[in-house]
């Protein structure tokens, strides 16, 4: 081997292990297994965008090393050591050009595959599920349109989880009922903006059953930090499970029990915003909510399956229990439909969260639900209003809750 | 670019020297009038955007009334005129006939404010508020703006008139009528954009 | 107007003959004490103040931010309500852009760009005094909000409808969206003053390619404030309108596109960061050459390349909206766009550290801060690149990523520039040196503790933790040693070793104020037009309009090749430079005289904004001190006489120097 | 002040003579006349750009004639159509991208 050539490979070598050990720095100090990890794609889209993020890092790495290397090469090597004052000359045009065009050439590479990216993330046509995300502060409600091929047959409305069939295509559309939230999920596409007004398509796909976490990324109010969602891809199976089950009939308590107390006090306290399919009053006319009566945005969550969903108050507060949320969150693939469908049993609610919410939500959750807070918005509340609830109101809406499954 | 640093030493130190031989208020008029077209446009992009955005309002097409605006359009478009000619009155030092075409520039601005004023005031009779719908909003602060420009011309004229009279002006009598009617074309420039961009182009 | 008849000793003070019974009200004399700092139009004072008003808008930004990172330096934190975390951060990002950074450049502009192009002031020295106390009208009604009911809570983007009276019932927002508006105002004067200043009133021999580079940046600066500014004026006043007036601009059950305010304010908003970023580009390229002893390389490189930043600056706008909603082909065409401006950007760092290759290098604190700014903005220029491949955006906007990379751009870049600055021209604007080894830990501390804050939230970032949260949550922050919260805490911890940093330049001020070393004239050996003048410079700048043959004038003055050896030698010393001058001094040299009137006008604008929340009443006082001001600024005497008007004004009409300023 | 002479001769020269500006005004005042008939008058298909077109002339009649950026420096010329270039520009382009929408 030649000394240029040698001097060459050495030098290769040299830069290459620089950006490995910069790699390796950075890879080393990311947490393990965080849940909104952007490095850690586990769907189609997600991946598009991480092949294109493994063109382009390695690109700034390496030219940040170089100009960095070579900075630093300058610090040292040109440092005032009693050298002359040097030849005053005014640059030289034909690197001027170089340092030009160098770059040019590599953002032209780096625009190419980008350019062809974002064409095929917006691509659509090929979906096979649709599903409708509505932004509100602070929590997203999910409505699944009537889709028989998926046995969906009456509309689905839940909230705090995005319930999918796994390696399906999945096409959320958009909105807001009140101001720019952002959907996110960052495992399995970069994040789109529900604007109030706008319907914003966004695709999904997962590669494999399993939880995936997200949270709002526009800012939106008070609360923004405390809107999150969970989106569960369940197998093709499982999901048919969950849409039946979804869309089962409503059967009310036996009469005398407590949980026909609690369902007596929903009736009076919870149902004019709150939506139970199938809820009859005693003259057996459907209990239809008036959110928009109370609620500015005109929405609060339908409670019709809650405790088929581990969260509530917009997947701020888990409505499981510790030991039961990480059976769901530690279970392998191919059992976690089943984990999951299990839904919240009573030894698995999460008392102390849900009774602590019922008592004074405003409390647990910044909101816009004080009295004195409502004038623009025409007396409506933002959020859920503290209800003034005796504990023994608590005790039965919580047994009642528990049968909404 | 003007290239003209050719005053000499003693010329430099005098305020008055100016490396590109042009004079600095105009200069810096017509900056602010280069400015100035980001914010018409900003604001005529708003209208352009919430034209057809009407609400349970009125549609634009049910309330213009164009003979009525057309007159207006032809009174601000010859005050252009009026101003021009008390420009080269006043380079002509002709200062008397300089004020009567300043004062007849200022009357046929506030002619055109005055029919301004009866348009907003039919329009809002005939149910256009301010908060009506995009439409309305967005086209009462458009023309809004520009109606606010006009009055702020006509004081000026006015203003400039009162300094000519009294012999106050503290610069030069010429530039400061000229930069004045800079800022008064200018002003009529965006009516025409207005004009046929808001009342003949229907939404 | 001040009458300077060229002093026979240096020490004369600025003789000021009162004004003539000609006009409404006399111009004021100047005097000792405040009166001399409230009613002057003197660049060099008027700097002075942009300089300490920004300061202390820098220490108040920076305290939000320590109580930021405080609430984040622990899971669920509890120093600060939602409530006040969304105010905190809304108004570190609107002080520390709009009453830290801009004033800042502003600061350096107007003390330094007369003296660079050798002018005596600006073109409108009393249009020069109205921008700067309009910007302390808008600061303070700004900051107002804090005591009347809470601050602004939407963030500095304030995003609509999120804006709107609904969902920000607080008055926060109006004085937000008012003292911007002021703030703007004082801006866009200031801008229009700079580039009639720059274009029209260089020394002698001074062709725009002869410019020292930081006026070049601020003259491209001030074309992009010029031209920016009128669209977020459009924005606040639509959004005032929506607040106060009942319009329905961003009302969505009307029908309202919520996309029109994102793209007025990015419009604005992406040029505004170039309008932070290069002012501090043009100090460093005057620092790197000074410390170097070479000139700039490339330099109408760095121009052009400075100018195009400014041209393409106004056509990338979209790209802070790639997760909006805009279609795939907006989203291409900004996507390409923005990668476009990476390239005149890296031809900047290039040529600065071209510029050192083979100088002589002299490590002041002012050149570590210029080196500072050069590896730090290389590590955001490229994480800049890294957003600019849109569906990567997708994933990073909105993320602490996003934080990360515009504080490597901006405090890394526009304060380490601006620190750079200061340490370099103090001796000029107070005569005396900064201590060199406070700034030396000054330095230090404000690299490490940048470090330490910033860049840990690449990794908090691209693992997931968004922005604008007030808490973050244990259960979202990964498992190891090395989670999410690992990196918070070390953020915070970083912020506090940041701020000992700027102690160390508060704690410097003091310590040179009270036994600074007495400056040299030439102390860095520098090459541009301000050092030929006294440190700190006469009320007249110079004794005599230096007449300009080279660029880096005054190095030329001092050096020249040696033919023989082709090495360069002094043959001159700055005293002797500065004493040539001194000796053909000019014969009359004219000053305007102080008025009342910019902060007399600059008042009555914010008594008419205060019109907005407390009603009409307030607002016509507010209408009559402006129109009466007007006036009175309008009809305002000139104290000379005609035969002091060098020359002789011809017809008798001109009696002041600057009749509109 | 030196430059208010310049300016002076400056106009002298390359202005225009009243004569000329009344027949300016009445050009305009015309193409005003032929805009408005459009509301009366079917022009089909050329309605919109023909409309477009005669705006865009009276504003450069006003800006070049009355306004004398033909005749002053170009320096002026330059200022006001970088503003005006840039306005044109960005304000297309937003709009546009509320039409590219989806």
């Amino acid at each position: 081997m030649d000394t240029v050539s040698r001097v060459k490979s050495s030098r290769r070598r040299i830069l290459g292990t620089l950006v490995g050990i910069a790699a390796s720095a950075t890879l080393a100090g990311c947490a393990q297994n965080a849940p909104q990890d952007t490095w850690e794609p586990k769907g189609p889209n997600a991946e598009m965008i991480h092949d294109l993020d493994n063109l382009v890092f390695p690109i700034a790495y390496v030219v940040g090393i170089i100009v960095l290397g070579l900075a630093l090469y300058i610090f040292w090597k040109f440092k005032d050591r009693g050298q002359e004052i040097p030849v005053q000359g005014h640059g030289k045009p034909y690197m001027e050009i170089t340092l030009t065009v160098v770059p040019a050439l590599i953002l032209s590479v780096v625009g190419v595959f980008t350019f062809r990216t974002i064409f095929d993330l917006a691509e659509t046509q090929d979906t096979e599920i649709v599903i409708n995300v509505t932004g509100q502060q602070w929590w997203w409600e999910y409505d699944y349109p009537v889709q028989p091929e998926h046995g969906i047959n009456q509309p689905i409305v839940t909230s705090g989880q995005l319930v999918f069939p796994a390696g399906t295509k999945v096409l959320l559309r958009e909105t807001s009922r009140d101001v720019i939230h952002s959907y996110w999920i960052p495992a399995l596409n970069g994040k789109k903006d529900a604007v109030p007004g706008r319907v914003h398509l966004l695709r999904l796909e997962a590669n494999e059953p399993g939880l995936y976490a997200g949270q709002c990324a526009e800012f939106c109010g008070l609360s923004h930090a405390n809107m999150r969602m969970e989106a569960i891809a369940l197998s093709k199976e499982d999901f048919a499970k969950w849409v039946a089950n979804q869309q089962k009939a409503y059967v009310p308590p036996a009469a005398g029990t407590v949980e026909a107390e609690g369902e007596a006090v929903y009736i009076a306290q919870c149902a004019r915003c709150h939506q139970v399919n199938g809820l009859k009053d005693a003259q057996g006319k459907p209990i239809i909510s008036a959110p928009d009566e109370y609620v500015y945005s005109g929405a609060a969550p339908n409670l019709t399956a809650l405790m088929t969903r581990n969260t509530f108050a917009g997947a701020m507060f888990d409505l499981v229990n510790e030991k039961c949320r990480a059976d769901v969150w530690g279970a392998p693939s191919e059992k976690f439909g089943e984990a999951y469908l299990k839904g919240v049993t009573e030894d698995c609610l999460n008392q102390k969260d849900l009774r602590a919410w019922l008592r004074n939500a405003p409390e647990m959750k910044p909101m816009y639900a004080e009295p004195n807070l409502l004038g623009p918005s025409d007396g409506k509340y933002r959020g859920m209003p503290y209800l003034a609830l005796t504990e023994d109101d608590i005790d039965k809406l919580v047994a009642y809750l528990l049968t909404l499954k | 670019m003007a290239e003209t640093a050719t005053h000499s030493a003693d010329h430099a130190a005098d305020h008055g020297h100016s490396s590109t031989g042009i004079s600095n208020n105009k200069l810096a008029m017509w900056l602010f009038l280069g400015s100035e077209c980001l914010l018409f446009g900003g604001l005529i992009s708003t209208y352009m955007l919430y034209r057809g955005r009407v609400s349970d309002g009125p549609h634009p097409e049910q309330i213009f009334d164009i003979p009525f605006t057309s007159v207006s359009s032809f009174v601000l478009l010859m005050s252009s005129l009026s101003m021009v000619l008390a420009v080269t009155s006043a380079q002509r030092k002709d200062y008397s006939r300089t004020n009567l075409w300043l004062l007849v520039t200022a009357i046929l601005g506030a002619t055109f404010v005055g029919g301004q004023i009866y348009e907003f005031t039919a329009f809002y009779r005939e149910g256009l508020g301010f908060s009506t719908s995009l439409f309305s909003s967005s086209f009462y602060t458009l023309t809004g703006f520009h109606g606010v420009h006009v009055t702020v011309g006509v004081i000026m004229l006015l203003s400039t008139v009162g300094i000519l009279k009294k012999n106050r002006a503290t610069g030069d009598k010429a530039e400061s009528v000229e930069i004045v009617g800079l800022y008064w074309h200018f002003v009529d420039v965006v009516w025409i954009i207005i004009f046929t961009l808001v009342y003949l182009i229907p939404a | 107007m001040a009458i300077i008849e060229r002093p026979d000793t240096a020490t004369v003070p600025a003789v000021v003959t009162p004004s003539q019974a000609f006009g409404v009200i006399k111009r004021p004399v100047a005097s000792s004490g405040w009166r001399e700092w409230l009613f002057t139009v003197d660049h060099k004072k008027i700097g002075i103040m942009y300089g300490a008003v920004a300061l202390f808008f820098f220490i108040v930004g920076g305290v939000e931010a320590l109580l930021i990172r405080l609430q984040l330096a622990a899971p669920d934190g509890r120093i600060l309500s939602a409530d006040q975390y969304n105010q905190m951060f809304t108004m570190h990002g609107t002080t520390m852009v709009f009453l830290f950074g801009m004033p800042m450049a502003a600061a350096f502009a107007n003390y330094f760009l007369p003296l660079q192009i050798g002018a005596r002031d600006v073109a409108f020295p009393r249009l020069n005094a109205l921008s700067l106390w309009l910007l302390v009208v808008g600061g303070l009604i700004l900051n107002a909000s804090w005591f009347l009911g809470g601050a602004a809570d939407g963030g500095w983007f304030m995003y609509a409808p999120n804006s709107g009276p609904v969902f920000s019932p607080s008055n926060g927002v109006d004085y937000w969206v008012l003292g911007l508006q002021v703030a703007g105002l004082a801006s866009l004067i200031g801008s229009i003053n700079l580039i009639v200043t720059v274009l029209n009133m260089r020394a002698p021999g001074m062709t725009l390619m002869k410019m020292p580079i930081f006026t070049w940046m601020i003259l491209v600066v001030q074309f992009l404030l010029v031209f920016s500014l009128p669209v977020i004026t459009v924005a606040l006043v639509l959004l005032m309108f929506q607040r106060s007036y009942g319009a329905t601009f961003f009302d969505v059950s009307q029908g309202a596109d919520p996309l029109l305010w994102q793209h007025l304010f990015w419009i604005f908003g992406h040029p505004e960061v170039y309008v932070l970023i290069l002012p501090a580009f043009g100090i460093i390229s005057e620092v790197l050459p000074t410390f170097s002893r070479k000139p700039l390389f490339g330099y109408p490189f760095v121009v052009f390349s400075g100018a195009a930043i400014g041209l393409v600056g106004f056509g990338v706008w979209a790209h802070h909206m790639f997760a909006s909603g805009l279609g795939p082909v907006s989203v291409a065409v900004f996507s390409i766009a923005t990668m476009a401006i990476a390239i005149p950007t890296g031809v900047k760092v290039f040529n600065w550290l071209l510029t050192m290759w083979g100088g002589k290098i002299w490590y002041t604190t002012a050149m570590k801060f210029a080196i500072g700014l050069v590896t730090l903005f290389t590590i955001g220029g490229l994480s800049g690149v890294t957003h600019s491949v849109a569906p990567s955006d997708t994933q990073q906007t909105d993320t602490y990523y996003i934080v990360a990379h515009f504080h490597y751009v901006l405090f890394g870049g526009m304060v380490f520039g601006l620190f750079s600055g200061f340490y370099y021209w103090w001796p000029k604007v107070f005569g005396k040196m900064l201590n060199e080894k406070l700034g030396s830990w000054n330095f230090w501390l404000m690299v490490i503790g940048m470090n330490m804050t910033f860049g840990p939230m690449h990794i908090l970032g691209l693992q997931g933790q968004p922005r604008r949260m007030y808490v973050w949550t244990e259960a979202r922050a990964g498992e190891g040693f090395f989670n999410l919260g690992f990196w918070n805490l070390i953020a915070s911890i970083g912020s506090f070793i940041l701020a000992a940093g700027v102690l160390f330049f508060l704690i410097n001020i003091v310590h040179t104020a009270k036994k600074g070393k007495v400056a040299p004239a030439d102390p860095w050996d520098a090459r541009t037009l301000e050092w030929i003048t006294t440190n700190p410079p006469k009320p007249h700048n110079f004794d005599r309009i230096p007449v300009v043959h080279h660029l880096d004038e005054f190095f030329h003055r001092k050096y020249a090749e040696d033919t023989a050896t082709h090495t360069m030698k002094r043959y001159a010393t700055a005293e002797e430079v500065i004493k040539a001058e001194e000796d053909a001094a000019d014969a009359h040299i004219h000053l305007p005289s102080p008025s009342y009137w910019p902060l007399v006008l600059a008042l009555g604008i914010g008594v008419l904004c205060m019109g907005v929340v407390y009603g009409v009443p307030v607002m016509v006082v507010g209408a009559a001190i402006l129109v009466f001001s007007v006036f009175g600024w309008v009809l305002e005497p000139s104290t000379a006489d005609d035969s002091e008007i060098d020359p002789p004004s011809v017809d008798g009409s001109t009696k002041e120097i600057a009749p509109i300023g | 002040m030196s430059t208010a002479t310049e300016s002076h001769e400056d106009t002298h020269e390359h202005g225009m003579s009243d004569a000329g500006y009344i027949k300016i005004a009445l050009i305009l005042a015309a193409i005003t006349a032929l805009e408005v008939s459009t509301y009366y008058v079917d022009f089909g298909p050329l309605f919109l750009p023909s409309l477009i077109a005669m705006m865009f002339v009276k504003f450069f009649m006003v800006v070049s004639y009355f306004m004398h950026l033909k005749f002053d420096n170009k320096l002026f010329s330059l200022m006001f159509y970088i503003g005006l270039g840039l306005a044109i520009f960005v304000y297309v382009a937003a709009l546009a991208t509320f039409k590219f929408f989806m």
